[in-house]
């Protein structure tokens, strides 16, 4: 991508004139598969706004609308051991592992069968058994501990290997220089996925560090960095699958900048004022979620109303887990004290 | 008299006009600017002081902290955003063995404001919902203030920039909006370092701070009415604490509970606790008591964070309880 | 019996006899290996357990902190030395928010050792001397442990090792050599979150941990010659605080004192201060009494560092207030 | 510089071979003037070794051997108001900033008429009278704080420039990365001189990153770097006269990688016995004050008379220096409770 009239985030030419999307070796199943992905990503994202503007959400809603091709593409890209450092727009990379959207919906209403029980909010949550570690808020924090992750699957000679995600603000902080670092010169099965969307929070990149491409960050740790379309889902997931096999392979760790964009605001509550306008309107053009399905369309891999079909199957599921959800209890108050401390090899007395 | 104002606009009022009364008043931290601050805080800054004075930053809160201790040491007087003062952790060695000990190493002043906003009760769950003074309250050369009212807020903040220490200034975000009140004619500064009798009474001493100010106070007007009166001391600067308005309060009335918005152990309300133990033992007729939070990360759902949090329902339990033994 | 070691030694007895048991037990930290650490604990250990269990890492607290929570939550059980204690405050956010909220928040367990060299008295300075027992406290979901004698550093360290939860263990360095001892016998571990009765007597009770213990013997064996007897609580686990131990004896002795390496300002010294004051206050005769460090950084110079810390002369001193109010 | 038989630590060509050290348009008096810092620096070094194996010292002893170049080269090309970070290796620059021998000695020795009357140890002491800030041990947090220096020049628009120093091991921090990208971002007039000496304690530099220069790590942030060799005091010195004079200039901050040599222990209670002793050897041929005295009686600027001269004159003064602080005394008790706050515009009460 070069840098066109909008300046250093512009998109460049609509995809209509920017041809096909990435070669890949995926068949019609999967391709469709990833499509029902991405569409109840989106869905799911949809739902949740109106629960927010419904008042049912409780705290900040954030939104991963536009940038779904990353964590769906990516996410898919795994193996069933492989384990998942999401953060809060990762949401796709979720669901591909097995979350179900009620888990989603009610982890943002707090209610008391959430997979955290209420004690946290919104995605932060992890199950081992899926392989999915929660975030901290803090940024960058997840980089040095999916390192170790990472780490502990090269100790105990399994073949696993540890996927996590930064913004492109997440990369300013001291947590991702040390993890990254850390994590090549241990030479662990290491991906990281980073999401240069244009923003962090009001903060436009060009405010966030003086170069263009996150890439470069990762040419100071001797990490090999690929510079993919993130609003290609089959461009994410190629990259993905070769990233992953480099790791695997034992070639350390491997980082994907993923170019993409920011279409809502921070959170819910932020109308995104600072964003211009045209940059938006450019980067619509490039929807993730369309893109493929004019390419499924284009291919004969599916028709228009195949794809329809799909994404109705979707919303009636997805009526009985917002149900499920809104019918789901709040916590009990004597659980706020429960849980600090696992359990030892020896009782208090 | 002035319109009534929120804590949130006492703050916004104190750094606007301490920037206007000194150009060495500069603020830094994230989304400043255009944005005006995640609870806008700083709306309107961008466009009155310009980019020089209102500074945005990348994610990096121990690399803006340390250039804010690079620039006051040279003389300027920042003020230093937290977008939560959660992410403070970030900048913990920073704050804790740059500022904290510079002074006392080799002599050089390092006058700093650390602010953002602190708290829970908005369901922002174990990383939007701290109160970190009692992290910090053991880091020598650091002050830390906390305050409860649109007057202190306003008067405090201005206090805090032109202290030449480093100062930790936490604003309750559960208060931001909630709390108002009307700034005195002519007000300028609110001593750091002094407590405020909040309330007089005789039955007992809360000494509290921050939110906790609130709940006692609610506390002590439902037990009013019962004819039991208690004082309420807001302590206001926790570090240099003012051990003598609390000390003379409970020689009053010989009574002590401190009620506090953090876990139990380790908590600031031990030391307050520790401190009346040790200096004003022979006026109590009674142990003293701790209202904390539980021992746990703050909890998200509402209510699970209610049975975290004390209030006056718990706090009125707890005066019972000591009146009765 | 076995032959006399010293803490320093018991220390790395523990760490090698646990990585011998449990495979899954690994070192991680700054030049552990071919240099076997600074105050070499870990001398030999690449040879016997080889690269792959002795990590030297770069210059990364918080990266090597994260990547030892990422490790144990995989199901190892990282040990991680920091070269200085002082040095964990550029892994507080790390070890506080990440290690410290994970089982709470997500049920996840972090098995994680954090230990190192921590204490004064060595002419350190600010940043080569620190206590930051009160700096965690707060901090929930941690445990906090810190021996005082042989017996007690080998087996816990081994007892942190094995514990499910994140174990910030505090090797005085003052104490690394100057103390000795022997192991009993097929020890293992010793149980964490239990306090100790060092010494048992009537007059009063001292509570204190690490290098403190020693200097409270020290004043009691002097007073003893006068007849008055100490009795000494070595908390040994400063979280979860072994309320119980503290309490039974100042319940005994009816009077409290609390001498502890600390800053006066927001020590553990406060905290249990505060515990007694509220759970023994019946019991107590006279005020509680805190004995710390002054309100500083650790200075340097020994005639400094001297006037910083607390000493038998110190303590005595304030036995014999105590025992005359 | 290229990988020799000794790997990548290895200098390469023995100086006889390699040549001239750099061009310059210092004249004699200059350079002379660098001679007698270097000497200075090494003789102030020698006599503190000899001092702690009296046991004079109290606490570590920290050595510079070796790259003296690099501290007295970078401090040499500063104007008056600049204002320098140094590390515990940097004594070079503390002397050329006018720092008396005596304070040095003072401060080991933790006498109450040292810098900070015993408050602090070894080179931890600051002045801002001569330009000079203190670090914390804490390495990288100097980075930030010396970006703040800067920031405040460009605030108040003095045309001073801040200059610091960072060894290989330090540039691992997560303060060293926050520091280089806010100042890269805020365009500040910050120069870091990156000490690239083979080792960190005993960490080898492959052991710290997997990149063969530091350099590598400032195009992360934007930020121009050159490498130098560190071993030239005429080198160092030029090239911080080419970066001050950008940073000074508005072209924002700037870096220099100096390759050298740690050629002691990481303290003088190391004996660095890691270290191969072949690449000691390496090093040792290329030891920055003997080139430097063969540069100047190679091109005639002074004969090996003249230069033993300056060193006895040196030597003499030092006798003295070390007389007066050895009679300096302790500190009184009473200190130690002094000095923790400025006293405010407000009293206490
Ligand atoms: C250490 C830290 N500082 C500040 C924040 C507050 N914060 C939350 S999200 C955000 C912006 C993140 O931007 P980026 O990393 O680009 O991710 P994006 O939101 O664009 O996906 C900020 C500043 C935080 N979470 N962590
Ligand atoms: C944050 C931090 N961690 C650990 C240390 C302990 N330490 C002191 S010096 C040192 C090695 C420094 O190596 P380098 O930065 O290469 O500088 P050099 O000693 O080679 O000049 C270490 C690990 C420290 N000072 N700061
Ligand atoms: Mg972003
Ligand atoms: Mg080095």
């Amino acid at each position: 991508m070069t840098s066109g009239p909008l300046g250093p985030l512009d998109p460049g030419p609509a995809p209509s004139t920017a041809g096909r999307l990435a070669e890949t070796a995926l068949g019609r199943e999967q391709q469709l598969e990833l499509h029902r992905w991405l569409r109840l990503n989106r869905l799911v994202e949809d739902r949740l706004t109106n629960l927010y503007r419904q008042g049912k959400v409780v705290g900040g809603l954030y939104s991963s609308r536009g940038q779904e091709a990353i964590s769906v593409g990516s996410a898919y890209a795994l193996g069933p051991h492989d384990v998942i450092g999401p953060l809060i727009r990762n949401l796709g990379a979720l669901l591909v592992r097995g979350v179900a959207p009620r888990e989603v919906f009610t982890q943002y209403m707090a209610r008391g069968t959430s997979p955290t029980g209420g004690k946290d909010c919104n995605l932060h949550f992890g199950d081992l058994g899926r392989g999915l570690v929660s975030p901290i808020s803090m940024l960058g924090a997840l980089v040095p501990v999916m390192a170790g992750v990472a780490f502990a699957a090269r100790y105990e000679k399994k073949d696993y290997v540890a996927l996590t995600y930064i913004g492109d603000g997440g990369t300013s902080t001291g947590d991702f220089h040390e993890g990254m670092n850390l994590a090549a010169v241990l030479e662990v099965p290491l991906v990281v996925i980073a999401e240069h969307n244009g923003y962090a929070y009001s903060t436009p990149t060009s405010r966030q560090m003086k170069i263009r491409d996150l890439a470069q960050r990762a040419a100071a740790y001797g990490i090999p960095a690929r510079i993919v379309d993130g609003n290609d889902v089959l461009a994410v997931y190629e990259a993905t699958r070769r990233a992953v096999a480099a790791a695997r392979g034992g070639a350390g760790p491997q980082m994907i900048e993923v170019k993409t964009f920011r279409m809502k605001g921070h959170a819910e509550h932020d109308d995104a004022g600072y964003v211009p306008r045209e940059l938006l309107e450019a980067w619509r053009a490039r929807d993730p979620i369309e893109r493929f399905e004019r390419h499924l369309t284009a291919t004969g891999l599916a028709t228009a109303a195949e794809l329809e079909a799909a994404t109705a199957e979707i919303q009636r599921a997805l009526d009985v887990e917002v149900d499920a959800a809104l019918a789901a209890p709040m916590p009990p108050p004597e659980r706020a004290a429960e849980g600090v401390y696992e359990p030892g090899p020896e009782a208090p007395r | 008299m002035s319109a009534e104002i929120t804590l949130l606009e006492a703050v916004s009022q104190g750094l606007r006009d301490e920037m206007r009364a000194d150009p060495r008043v500069f603020l830094i931290g994230e989304d400043l600017g255009r944005y005006g601050g995640a609870f806008r805080v700083t709306a309107g800054f961008l466009d009155e002081f310009g980019p020089e004075r209102v500074v945005d930053t990348p994610i990096s809160e121990s690399g803006f902290a340390g250039a804010a201790i690079g620039a006051a040491m040279m003389g300027l007087r920042p003020v230093v955003e937290f977008q939560f003062i959660d992410f403070m952790a970030n900048a913990f060695d920073m704050i804790v063995n740059f500022a904290g000990t510079n002074r006392y190493r080799w002599g050089q002043a390092v006058p700093v404001v650390f602010r953002g906003p602190s708290g829970g009760r908005v369901s922002g769950s174990a990383f939007h919902s701290a109160n970190p003074e009692a992290f910090y309250h053991r880091a020598p050369g650091l002050k830390i203030v906390y305050p409860a009212t649109v007057e202190d807020a306003y008067g405090l903040i201005r206090a805090a920039i032109r202290d030449p220490n480093p100062v930790l200034f936490f604003e309750h975000k559960y208060l931001y909006r909630r709390i108002k009140g009307t700034l005195p004619a002519g007000l300028e500064t609110v001593p750091i370092g002094r407590a405020r009798v909040a309330r007089a009474g005789r039955d007992a001493t809360v000494v509290t701070w921050a939110a906790m100010v609130h709940v006692a106070l609610e506390a002590a007007e439902r037990l009013a009415a019962e004819g039991i009166e208690l004082e309420i001391v807001d302590l206001r600067t926790i570090k240099p604490m003012d051990e003598e308005t609390v000390l003379a309060s409970v020689a009053r009335t010989n009574r002590a509970l401190v009620i506090s918005e953090e876990p139990y152990s380790g908590s600031v309300a031990g030391d307050v606790a520790a401190r009346i133990a040790e200096k004003a033992f022979w006026h109590l007729d009674a142990p003293l008591v701790r209202v904390t939070c539980l021992d746990t990360p703050v909890p998200y759902s509402p209510p699970l964070e209610d049975a975290y949090l004390p209030n006056a329902d718990k706090l009125i339990a707890r005066v019972r309880e000591l009146l009765a033994s």
